[in-house]
C-alpha cells in the first residue's frame, strides 16, 4: 500500500467505526425510552467484547490460513495478532474489526427489548467467533462460498446484512414477541435520535464500502457515489412508497429507507454504476417497506426490523448484484450465471446462520437458565432492570 | 372557597389565562395531563399495523376562587376556551375547608 | 356529581381503561405522577455512593361520574388496577359542585 | 378523610418529605405543574426581542390525611415549604367521601 | 489527482455529506418539539431528492459546457452522468453534489414550521434544478459572473449562502409569519441539539472550505486554518455582542456565532490569511448578531434566522474578500476594483435567487392550492399534520 | 511532509476537532437537565477562546525558541501565527491547535454544575495561556521536561490528561461541594447523550493518538490499532468491574471506562503493541473505576470525574509506558529506568498544574468577587443562571 492508500484505510476505518455509535442512536431512538439505555448498552459491548475477540481469534479464523477444506482460517495463526505481515496486514486486521464489531450489533434490533443481559453478552462473543468470522472467511478469506461459487460481495452484503438479518429473524422467533405486541403500539420515543443515527451510518458507510476497495483508486471512488446514490434514492422511493400506502410520508420512513439503500449497494458498491446504484436504490426502498410489513402479517416480532431491512435488503443487492454488476468494473459478466453464483453464496451464509444462531440461543438458554428477560423487568424496562439507570431525567424526584 | 378545575385543549391556555386575568384572577397553577374521551386521537400506521392513540394531550387548570368570583371565573373560563369543536374539555368545582398562602400563612380569602 | 381519584400503577393503565368503558364511562384524565408510600423505588449506586431512589412513577386518573354510576366504577377501578402488590395505589373519590361541558355548556349528569 | 394539597418550590421537596414524613405520614403523590402567580418568571430576550415567561415550574403535592392528623400535617408542610420569598405557594385542604387502598380494598383510616 | 488528493477529496466530501445532518441537528433543536420531525425529514429529502436531481441533470447544469452565452451548463451532457472525464471529474461529481444537497436544505430554516410538505417537496424540486445549479455554472463552471466579473468565491460564499439566504426571506415574506409570532416566544426546544449541531456543521465545514481546494496544497491548508479561526472568533464575538447588549451570553449565540463565522469565511478561505480571518470572524460575529435582530423590526419571520447568518454572513464575506485577499492566495490585489468585481457577483445572485423564489413559490402555490400548512396542522405541530409522528415519546400513553 | 502525510494530519485534525462537541455530549449528559446548557456553553468557549489565544501566544509559548532554559517558548515569536515555516509548520500549528482546545475542556467535568460563567471564561483563559502550553513546551517542545528527563509522551498522558485532571481537582476542593452532594443524588439527566459523546470520543481519539505519528507511517497505524485496543479493553473491564463490585454493569460504565481506556493509552500509542495495549485497557478499566469512588470517601466533588479518569488514566498510561514500551516502536528500553523518566515528568506537571491552577482560582476570585455561583442560581440551574435558556422545552407553556 502506497501512503496515500494507508491514509485513505485508516480514515475508512475511522468511518466505519463511527457506525456502531450511529447504529446506537439509530436503534435507540426506536426503542421506547425505558430500554434506550439497554441498546447503548448492548452497541457498546459489541464495540468492546467483538474487539477483543477478534483480536484473540476472529482475525485468524476469518483470515487465517485455510482449514478443514475451507471451512475457517486457522484460529492460532494470528492469536493476539501476532505475525502480521507488516503495515499492510495490520490496516487489514483494523479495517477489518470495525465490520466484525458492527455485524453483532446489527442482531440487537431483532431482539431489543426483551433480552437478558447477560444472555445478549454470551450470545455475541459465541457469534463473534462462529458466525461472523467463519462466514466472513468463506466469502472472503478463500474459503469454501469462493471456493464453490465465487460470489461476488464486494462490502459483505451476504457476510454482513444476509448474515445478521437473518440471525435477528431467529432470535426474534427464539425469543418472542414483546409484552403486549402487535396490539400495544410500541412507538419510537426518539425519531430524531433514529434521523441522526441513519445520517451517521449513511456518513460512516461511505468508510464500509469505498474503503472495501482497498486503496484509493477508481473503485473506491464509484463505491463512494453509488452508495451515495443509493441511499438517496432508496430513501425517497420508501417515503413514496409509504405516502401511496399508508398516506403519510415519515421521517422514520426516510430514515429507514435510507439504510435499506446503503444495504442494498453494499454487495455491489465495486461493481455497479450509475444506473446499478439507482435501480438498487428504487427496488430496496420500495421492497424493504413492503417487506418490514410482513412481521405483523406473520407475526415475528422483529422489534426494529433488521430482517425487513438487512436480511431483505442485503439479499436483494447481493442477487441484484448478479444481473447489474459491469464487467469493466467487476471483471465478470452480469447473467443468470453470475446470478447463480450469488445464490449460492446467499443460501449456504443463510443456512449456517439460522443454524448457527439456534444453536448458540439454545446453549445460552441452558446455561442462563432462560435468556427472556423476566416480565418486570420487561413492564418496567431493561434499563432499570438490567443497568439500574435511566435514560432520561428531566425533573429532580428522581428514577 | 372553591377550587375550579378544568381540562381543555392545550392551545386555548394563552386565551384562558388573558381571560381570567381580566376577571380579576391573580394566579393559576397549569398541569399537562392526557385526555380521553369523545374526541379521539389520530390514528397512526407504525410499520404496517394501524394502531389507535387514544390519550389527547390537554392541559388542566387549578384556580383558587372566593365564593364571590365563583361566577364570573366559571364564565371566563368556559367562553375563552370553547372552540364548539369535540374535545373542548370540561370544568368543576369543588368546595375547599381551607385556603393557606404558604409564603405568610394568610388563609382563605386573604390567601389569594 | 362526583370526582373519583385513583393513584395507581403505569402499566395498569391499559387494563384500567378497559374496565372503567365496559361500565359505560365515556371519558377520563390522566396525569403522569410519581408516588412515594410504602413501596420503595430501587436504590442506585452511582459512581459508588448508594442512593435510595423514593419516588416510584404512578399514573393519576381522573373521572367524573354520576352518583348513580359512582360504586360501578370504584368496583371496576378498583379491580382492574389491583395487582396484590405493594404499591398498588389508592382511590378517593371528592363530591363536586358543578361540572360543566366546555364546547356546550351543558352542566352536571349531561355534561359527562 | 381529607386531601392536601399543596403547590410548593421545587427544590423545596426534599424538605417537606423529610418533615411529613416526622409527622408520621407514610406516603404522598407528587406532580410537576407550571404556576403563574404574583412571582413572575424571569424575562428573555430570544433573538432580540423580549419574552416574559409567565409560568414558573412548581411541585404539587398530595397527601391524604385522617381528621386527627390534618392540623399537624398543615402545619408541618406550610413551615418546611416556606422560604418567606414571594412565589412560595399555596396549600388547601378538601373533604373526601372515601378513600380506598388498591391493593387490599381497605377503606378510609385503614387504607392510609 | 494523485492518489492523496483523490484521499483527501472523498473524506472532503464526506465531511461535507455530514453537514446535512448536521444541519437538522441545529435547526432541529432550535424549533418546538411539534416540529422536530418536520425539520429532519425536510432535510433528509434534500438529500434524497437532491442527489438524484444533481445526478439526473444539476451537474450537467452546473458543469457542462455553457450554453446560451454562459446561462447554463448543457443540461443532457452528463445525464445520469454519462460521459464523465475519468476518475478526477468522478470525484468533482462527487464533492460538489454535497454542496447541491446543503443548499436548499439551508433555506429550510427560513420557513420553518409552517410549510406543507408537499409545497416543500416542490420548492426544493424546482430550486435544485433551477436556482442552485445555474448559479453555480454562473459562478464555477465558467458562466455569466465568471465571464462579466471574475468574482471570486472560494467555496460558495455567493453560490451557496447568499443565494439560500436571499431566497429565505423570500419564502419568509410569501408565506408569512407563523401564527403567534411575534407576540408569543417561540422557544428552541432542545439547544443541546442545536449546540451539537453547529459542532458537527464545523467539522464538515473543514470538508467544505479546505477541500474547495480540490487538491491537497498550501491553499488547503490554508483554508482549513482560516476556517477554523473565523469561527473561533465569530463565535466568541457574538457572545460579547450580546452579554453587553441584553445581558447575557448564551449557547444559541454561541452556536450562531461559530456557524456565521463559516459562513463569512467561506468565499474567502482560499484566499485570506490568519489576520483576515480574524477580521472576517469579528465582524460576522457582531453583525450578524444585530442582524438577527432585524427580523423583529421588519417584521419579517425568518424562523431560524437564515437571513441573518447566510445571507448576511456571505455578503459580508464576498464583500470582504474584495479587500482582504492577499494576493499571494488569490493572485488577485485586494481594493475597489477587486471589491467590484465581488459586489457584481453578489448583486446578480442576489437579483435572481429573489425572482426565481417569488415564481417557484408562487407557481407552487397554484400547483398545490396554497403552499402553507392548515391553522390546525401549524397548532398541533407538523409532525402530526404532515408525517403522524411524534418527536419525542417519553411516556407509553401514547402520542 | 508529503501530500498524503499532510491529507492525514489534517483528516486527523479534523477528528480531534470533533472530539470538543464529543465532550459536550459526554459531559453534557452527566450533568442535570438544568445545567446541560452551561457545559455546551464552556465547551464552546473552550473552542472560540481557545483557539483565539492559541493564535495569538499559544503556540508560540509551545513551540517557540525556548526561553528561560527551557521553561517556555519565545511568546512573540509567532505571534498571530507570523514567520511559520511553511505548511509543515503550519499543518503543525492546526493539529496541536486542537489539543489546546480540548485540554482545558477536560477540566470541565470537575467544576461543573457550580462556577460562574465569567470566572470559567477567566479561568480557562488563564489556564490556556500559563499552564497549558507552557507543560506543552516542557514535554515536546524542547523544554525541561524533556530536557531533564527525555519521558515519553506519545499523545499527551502527561500533557493533556494528568495536567487537566490534577487541575480539575484543585478546582473542585477550591469551590467547594455542589448544595447538597453526597447527600442528593445528581444524577446523569441524559445517559445516551453520554454514550454517545464517548463514541464521539473514540472516533476522535483516532486523530489524537495516530496523527501524533505525524504522518502516515507504522507508528500511526499501530497508535491507531492499540487505541482501540485499549479503549475496548477497559470499557469491557469497567463494566465487568461495577458487576462485580456493585451488582449491576452500567451504560455510564461502558462509557466512562472507553474513555478511560482512551485515556491510559494516549501516552503509550506510539510505543507499545497489542499486549501492551491489553495490559493498559485492563487496568485503565478497573484502576479508574476504583478511583472514581474515591471521592465520595474523601469527599471532593470531582462532579463529573475528571480525577478519576483523566489523572488516575493519565498517570497509569505515563508510568506503564515505562514497563511496557517496545524497543522497536519507542527506541528506548523499558525497565525501572524509563519508569523513572516518567515518574519525573509526571511529578513535574503535576506540581505546576496545581500551583498555577491554585493561583489562577485566587486571582479569579480577587478580581470577580467570588467564583462561584450564587445559590439561587445552582439551584435553578445554571442554565437559567448564567444563560437564561432552558436546555430543553417539551411544551408551550414556557421555561
Ligand atoms: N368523565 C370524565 N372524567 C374526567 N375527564 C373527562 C371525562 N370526560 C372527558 N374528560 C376530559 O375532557 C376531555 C374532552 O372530552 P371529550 O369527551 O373528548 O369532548 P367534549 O367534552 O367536547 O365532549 C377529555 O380529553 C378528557 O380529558
Ligand atoms: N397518604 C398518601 N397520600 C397521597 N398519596 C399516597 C399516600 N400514600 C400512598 N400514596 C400513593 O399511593 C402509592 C402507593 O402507595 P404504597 O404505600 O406504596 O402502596 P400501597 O397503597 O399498596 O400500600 C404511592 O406511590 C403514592 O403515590
Ligand atoms: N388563585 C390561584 N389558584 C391556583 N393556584 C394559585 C393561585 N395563586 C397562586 N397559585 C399558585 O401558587 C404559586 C405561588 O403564587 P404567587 O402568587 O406567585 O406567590 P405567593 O403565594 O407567595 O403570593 C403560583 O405559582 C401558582 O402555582
Amino acid at each position: 500500500m502506497s501512503s496515500a492508500d494507508i491514509a485513505w484505510m485508516l480514515f475508512a476505518s475511522a468511518l466505519v467505526m463511527l457506525m456502531s455509535p450511529g447504529l446506537a442512536l439509530f436503534y435507540g431512538g426506536m426503542v421506547r425510552a425505558k430500554n434506550v439505555l439497554s441498546v447503548f448498552m448492548q452497541v457498546f459491548m459489541c464495540m468492546a467484547l467483538g474487539s477483543i475477540l477478534w483480536v484473540v481469534v476472529g482475525y485468524s479464523i476469518a483470515f487465517g490460513d485455510s482449514m478443514a477444506g475451507g471451512l475457517f482460517g486457522d484460529p492460532t495463526q494470528h492469536f493476539l495478532l501476532r505475525d502480521l505481515d507488516g503495515i499492510d496486514e495490520t490496516v487489514t486486521v483494523i479495517f477489518q474489526m470495525m465490520f466484525a464489531i458492527i455485524t453483532p450489533a446489527l442482531i440487537i434490533g431483532a431482539f431489543a427489548e426483551r433480552m437478558k443481559f447477560s444472555a445478549f453478552l454470551l450470545f455475541t462473543g459465541a457469534w463473534s467467533i462462529l458466525v461472523y468470522p467463519v462466514v466472513a472467511h468463506w466469502v472472503w478469506g478463500g474459503g469454501i462460498i469462493d471456493d464453490w461459487f465465487g460470489s461476488l460481495d464486494f462490502a459483505g452484503g451476504t457476510v454482513i446484512h444476509v448474515n445478521a438479518g437473518i440471525a435477528g429473524l431467529v432470535t426474534a422467533v427464539v425469543l418472542g414477541k414483546r409484552t403486549g405486541w402487535p396490539k400495544t403500539a410500541m412507538l419510537p420515543h426518539n425519531l430524531s435520535m433514529t434521523a441522526f443515527g441513519a445520517g451517521l451510518l449513511w456518513f460512516g458507510w461511505f468508510g464500509f464500502n469505498a474503503g472495501s476497495a482497498g486503496a484509493v483508486n477508481m473503485q473506491a471512488v464509484n463505491a463512494f457515489l453509488v452508495t451515495h446514490i443509493a441511499a438517496a434514492t432508496a430513501s425517497l422511493f420508501w417515503v413514496v412508497a409509504e405516502w401511496v400506502k399508508d398516506g403519510h410520508p415519515t421521517t422514520l420512513g426516510a430514515a429507514s429507507g435510507a439504510v435499506a439503500g446503503l444495504v442494498g449497494i453494499t454487495p455491489a458498491a465495486g461493481y455497479v454504476g450509475v444506473n446499478g446504484a439507482l435501480v438498487i436504490g428504487v427496488l430496496a426502498g420500495v421492497l424493504c417497506y413492503l417487506a418490514v410489513g410482513l412481521k405483523s402479517r406473520f407475526e415475528y416480532d422483529d422489534s426494529l426490523d433488521v430482517v425487513g431491512v438487512h436480511f431483505v435488503g442485503g439479499l436483494l443487492g447481493a442477487l441484484l448484484t448478479g444481473f447489474l454488476a459491469t464487467q469493466g468494473l467487476s471483471g465478470e459478466e452480469a447473467g443468470f450465471a453470475l446470478f447463480g453464483k450469488q445464490l449460492g453464496g446467499v443460501v449456504v451464509t443463510t443456512v449456517y446462520s439460522v443454524l448457527m444462531t439456534f444453536v448458540i440461543l439454545f446453549i445460552a438458554d441452558a446455561l442462563l437458565k432462560g435468556i427472556r428477560s423476566s416480565e418486570e423487568d420487561e413492564v418496567r424496562g431493561l434499563d432499570l432492570g438490567d443497568h439500574k439507570e435511566s435514560g432520561y431525567v428531566f425533573t429532580e424526584m428522581g428514577g | 372557597m372553591k377550587l375550579v378545575t378544568a381540562i381543555i385543549k392545550p392551545h386555548k391556555l394563552g386565551n384562558v389565562k388573558e381571560a381570567l386575568q381580566e376577571v380579576g384572577i391573580a394566579g393559576m397553577t397549569v398541569t399537562e395531563v392526557k385526555g380521553f374521551g369523545r374526541q379521539r386521537g389520530h390514528t397512526e400506521v407504525y410499520r404496517g399495523t394501524e394502531y389507535k392513540v387514544d390519550f389527547v394531550p390537554k392541559v388542566k387548570i387549578e384556580v383558587l376562587v372566593d365564593e364571590t368570583e365563583l361566577s364570573g371565573v366559571v364564565d371566563a373560563l368556559v367562553a375563552s376556551a370553547r372552540t364548539g369543536a369535540i374535545g373542548d374539555g370540561k370544568m368543576w368545582v369543588t368546595q375547599l375547608d381551607r385556603v393557606v398562602r404558604i409564603r405568610t400563612g394568610e388563609m382563605d380569602t386573604d390567601a389569594l
